[in-house]
């Protein structure tokens, strides 16, 4: 099996191969040459640069490795070309199972509009918008004014919330298309955009799918990713607290639906926006597995990894609707290497200390060693915290545990926002939407107990005593402080 | 030695007496720090409090305390004494600088352009993303250290701004 | 909540308190200021030196702390004060709810004879043997010569298979009596010794029970404990493979015969012995928190801790008999500090890189820490490596996979027994008793392909260059050889 | 230079050439090495297949090697040059040393006894257990290096047998 990816989730993938006995191919960037996921691999064979386009986009080496190591199977991961329809023909084309939907199911729900088209012939609401691709700025205008301001310019070629851009009048129009073109060609090599109504405030709820090659699609039960930041999720969980038993099902058969009328094989997810009065529209298809699927797994007792495979392998689902169990809640905190306080700007740079949770309820999806050196040429997602509980009420509880023994030092990362959310009287209550961060965020500077801000300050001295440097100079020493206030 | 504390918005005084003994405004504190990863991590018991800091880096340092993440400014009081009077003037200059290595795809000011809170003032792409850095106080441009297009380190110096 | 123990145990009491919102207080020896359980307790306070006599057994000072901070209530996690009755007594004379069955039950169970007669009483089979403790050694001889060689020769104080001494010939049973009264004193401050025949080979078969004030008992199914060295457990599964549904209920029902004669009240662990027919005999009753109870959270969904302060504080089960469920199937391996190459000979030292496994299925409960002490002077136990999957088949994979993760460096630890008992025929076919590691190991020496031998010369190798060391004088080099030989 | 390798039971000699290539046998081996912590880890790729590699210590090294465990001595052909002959011949004595610190609670052999493969030597109690250590090779109790009701630190020197 080649894992064509990196990070916590080509380890993830491998994990599960380790388990059912099957060798594993790493591939890796020059600069990742000591990632946990290349000496966790069996064989590993480096592919090229650090930029993405030089490695890990590089379809044509991709396939070579594959190839000469006489590998039965490719798994794409999520982000780098787990949605490029291209990369999987060549997969298949090499005589390897894509372990994921073939190109053509990938061009027809990866194409956004193509999707949008698909769900609404399959009776599935959604957002008014373009159902073609924009010609130009012009086409865009056009379109905007006839459904109304704000309006939502995404890149039609591919997900993850990458070079989404808000527009809320015509007049940031200009800036925004211009924006978002060039993104989508950073991320996805293609520039063509679409325009929908922007649904606001609205949870985003999706739902996962498996399918295998005889039509057979099963629905696992949905997660709530509202809470996103530059539309990127940071916390996902299940079952979502907006969802009754009544919506999840007609959110699960609308998944069905669509991916049957597509022909769908292998995982998926059906995204969707809920607003507030409980109806919802078909946002897109992830044709691929989701960085949140661990949540699922969680509390359908399944391992998604080994059902792609087996599913990737010819293999039928070895249960049917009837038999998916759910039982519990499991929330998933993204650690990334961004600064919250500082609108979660990526930052790269060295970790040097790491302390990881663990004990009843934990899971940690993670690829962060010390030292390790966090590059700025990917994702900044380091890793991922999942808890479970009999309940919503003790997985945050348990979250919240969890979230208090981690230190990551060296980088800044998004546990000071768990930390607050996990705390926050609107998300332990359910009530929150895609606003959520953006309403509550920054909050006011997490609140250190005065006893807490001694400890810390006897350890800064005791620091300054044993490391002897000399005294902060007066006007660096403010300087700093300002440069602070300037980051909040 | 005194030195002066800025935990987040909190700020106090702390004093470590020539024998040893830690005192906080009038109040003795029975205080144990035991290290437990070189210049990193420590238990700090207070009075039979246990605490767990980190050091987490940054400047000023980014501290983890019980599980709470704050800014931590420590300054001995030699510093503080000289550093008053200009901590309590007005704030005249703000740096803007790269928060991360990556590419100056557009700046959007010129030298001597009067910038309110808030303006973009350049757009820096990284991490297959675009970040616009805004300016926090406003003023004018008092200096442009960077052209459009330009590779830039994290921490680089891109813009000047003097308060009016 | 006061915790009355240190390790691993007193971390995962805590974890529980602080996702209730229990404050916690922490009790240390002076070796212990570092340990995690200090570090992570609200309140700590040092209680004497690093001998047990002088800390972690002194009741009045440990007592005394509990009062002094105002604790509700004391958890002794296990060994230690766990089964002491007259801690149980003195704590609830202090005011404070002890988590566990009060002193009288822990009397009339804890003392071995006596739950011999308790069990007989109720009807469950006992193993022969003798029913009060042993007067002195000639009492010993006669019983001895009664039931007939080969017989165990346990403390009646005291559980956890501390002590315990096989007697297979009249010649051996002075020694034996020396040695076992030694322990037996050491261990649990009481020389009283009883006798039994000793049952072998069979499985080590015991029943998780739960119960509340008013009488209710639940049992939460069974763990086969029988990969044992020095009477002392090394893996413990759930479900037993040897135990089918019929001898399951059987099990359980006679353990909640037992605890309802005793009036038991708070967590218990009825022990059994499963002899080739299926038939068994009542060992004996751990009225604690056992080191072991993970596998059964992990089956069951439930958290033990939580339920034991529940119960302690008053409060009915959430549960009857009829709403236990069970699914899938967990493993707990413990990680010791000790040379299986050795003999088991426990190791203290210093631990200077750890690297736990996460991902998929795996919890560590663990105290761990890199660098750290190993002190001599406690159980050598460092962390308990538990998994989880949907049947035995899988969770014996995810627990190689999670092996093969794991590194301890600095003092031996017991994972190379467990890399090759997870890989081993018959403890995979479920075809083991409690003389497995007897019989099995030590096993001819780990088999490195040569590539990975080649792989661990080379980085020798470059240890060897980068650190420039004299090269090893030949006399020595062979002299370690010999050395390396006569551990083996 | 050449190293003479003993894993576990597996023996081998690797040969390091001045150009830095890998030699094992006549077989060359494309190795690429990489520390991930400095002495401790390492990630070592052998013609594309991956190792990992984690130095655990003790005498002679306990090396981690995939997740397997094996005792790995290394020896340079210099030091192998002289130790040869002695290596082939027989082994001559036999050191018992304590395995952990402890209290010796017995001795059960004198000076100048006899003992056979297995028979117990002496008792020491450590972590509240008494743990027998036996002779394996058998000899004569060439020396006694301490008394009963000691307490020996980890490593000690307790007995030396002479072979026959």
């Amino acid at each position: 099996m080649l894992v064509a990816n990196r990070g916590e989730i080509a380890l993830r993938v491998m994990r599960t191969c380790r388990e059912l006995g099957i060798a594993t191919v790493a591939v890796y960037s020059d600069i990742d040459r000591g990632a946990r996921h290349v000496r966790f691999a069996d064989e590993a064979y480096p592919i090229g640069g650090a930029s993405p386009a030089a490695s890990y986009l590089d379809i044509e080496r991709i396939v070579a490795v594959g190839v000469r190591t006489g590998c039965d199977a490719v798994h794409p991961g999520y982000g780098f070309l787990a949605e490029n329809a291209d990369f999987a023909d060549a997969v298949a084309a090499a005589g390897m199972a894509f372990v994921g939907p073939p190109g053509d199911v990938q061009r027809a729900l990866g194409e956004k509009t193509s999707a949008r088209r698909l769900a609404a012939a399959a009776g599935v609401p959604v957002a008014p918008g373009t159902m073609e691709p924009l010609a130009d700025e012009d086409a865009a205008r056009e379109t905007a004014e006839r459904i109304g301001f704000p309006v939502l310019l995404k890149p039609a070629g591919g997900g993850g919330g990458k070079g989404m851009r808000v527009v809320r009048s015509a007049g940031e129009l200009a800036a925004a298309w211009r924006a978002a073109t060039g993104e989508a060609t950073t991320a996805f090599g293609a520039p063509a955009l679409l325009l929908e109504r922007l649904v606001t405030p609205a949870r985003h709820v999706e739902v996962q799918l498996i399918a295998d090659a005889t039509g057979t699609v099963v629905w696992l039960g949905e997660r709530d990713c509202s809470v996103q930041r530059r539309h990127q999720k940071l916390i996902e969980e299940t079952p979502a607290a907006a969802v009754d038993d009544a919506l999840r099902r007609s959110l699960g058969e609308a998944a069905v639906r669509i991916a049957t009328a597509a022909g769908y094989v292998n995982a998926g997810t059906a995204e969707f926006l809920l607003d507030e009065r409980g109806g919802f529209v078909f946002l897109e298809m992830n044709t691929r597995l989701q960085v949140e699927h661990p949540v699922t797994e969680l509390v359908t007792g399944l391992d998604l990894v080994a059902l792609q495979l087996r599913v990737a392998s010819g293999g039928r689902l070895p249960f049917g609707q009837e038999q998916v169990r759910r039982a519990g809640a499991a929330i998933e905190l993204r650690i990334t290497a961004e600064d919250p306080f500082a609108g979660f700007l990526p930052q790269g740079g060295r970790i040097d200390y790491v302390r990881e949770p663990s004990g009843p309820g934990v899971r940690m999806d993670s690829a962060l060693a010390a030292p390790m050196t966090v590059p700025t040429d990917y994702d900044p997602l380091l890793a991922k915290l999942i808890v479970f509980g009999p309940d919503r009420a003790s997985a945050i509880a348990r979250a919240r545990r969890a979230v208090g023994e981690t230190i990551v030092a060296g980088v800044p990362t998004s546990l000071p926002f768990h930390a607050f959310a996990l705390a926050e009287a609107d998300f332990v209550a359910g009530r929150y939407d895609t606003d959520y961060v953006a309403s509550h965020w920054p909050a006011p500077s997490a609140d250190v107990s005065e006893d807490g801000a001694i400890a810390g300050a006897l350890a800064a001295i005791a620091r300054m005593r044993s490391t002897p440097r000399p005294a902060a100079a007066p006007a660096s020493a403010w300087l700093r402080a300002a440069r602070e206030d300037m980051l909040r | 030695m005194r030195y002066a504390v800025r935990a987040g918005d909190r700020e106090l005084s702390v004093e470590v007496t020539p024998d040893g003994r830690f005192l906080v405004g009038d109040r003795v504190l029975a205080v144990d720090i035991h290290e437990i990863e070189r210049g990193r991590l420590w238990s700090v018991v207070i009075d039979g409090h246990a605490h767990e800091v980190a050091h987490l880096g940054g400047d000023p340092p980014r501290m983890w305390i019980d599980g709470i993440e704050t800014r931590l400014d420590v300054v001995d009081e030699r510093a503080l004494a000289a550093g008053a009077t200009e901590g309590r003037g007005p704030r005249t200059r703000e740096e803007i600088r790269a928060p991360m290595p990556g590419l100056l795809k557009a700046v959007h000011v010129r030298e001597g352009a009067r910038v309110d809170p808030g303006d973009a003032l350049v757009t820096l792409e990284a991490m297959k993303m675009e970040n616009e850095l805004r300016a926090v106080h406003g003023g004018t441009v008092a200096q442009l250290a960077v052209v459009e297009g330009t590779k830039v380190e994290g921490g680089a110096l891109l813009v000047v701004i003097r308060a009016e």
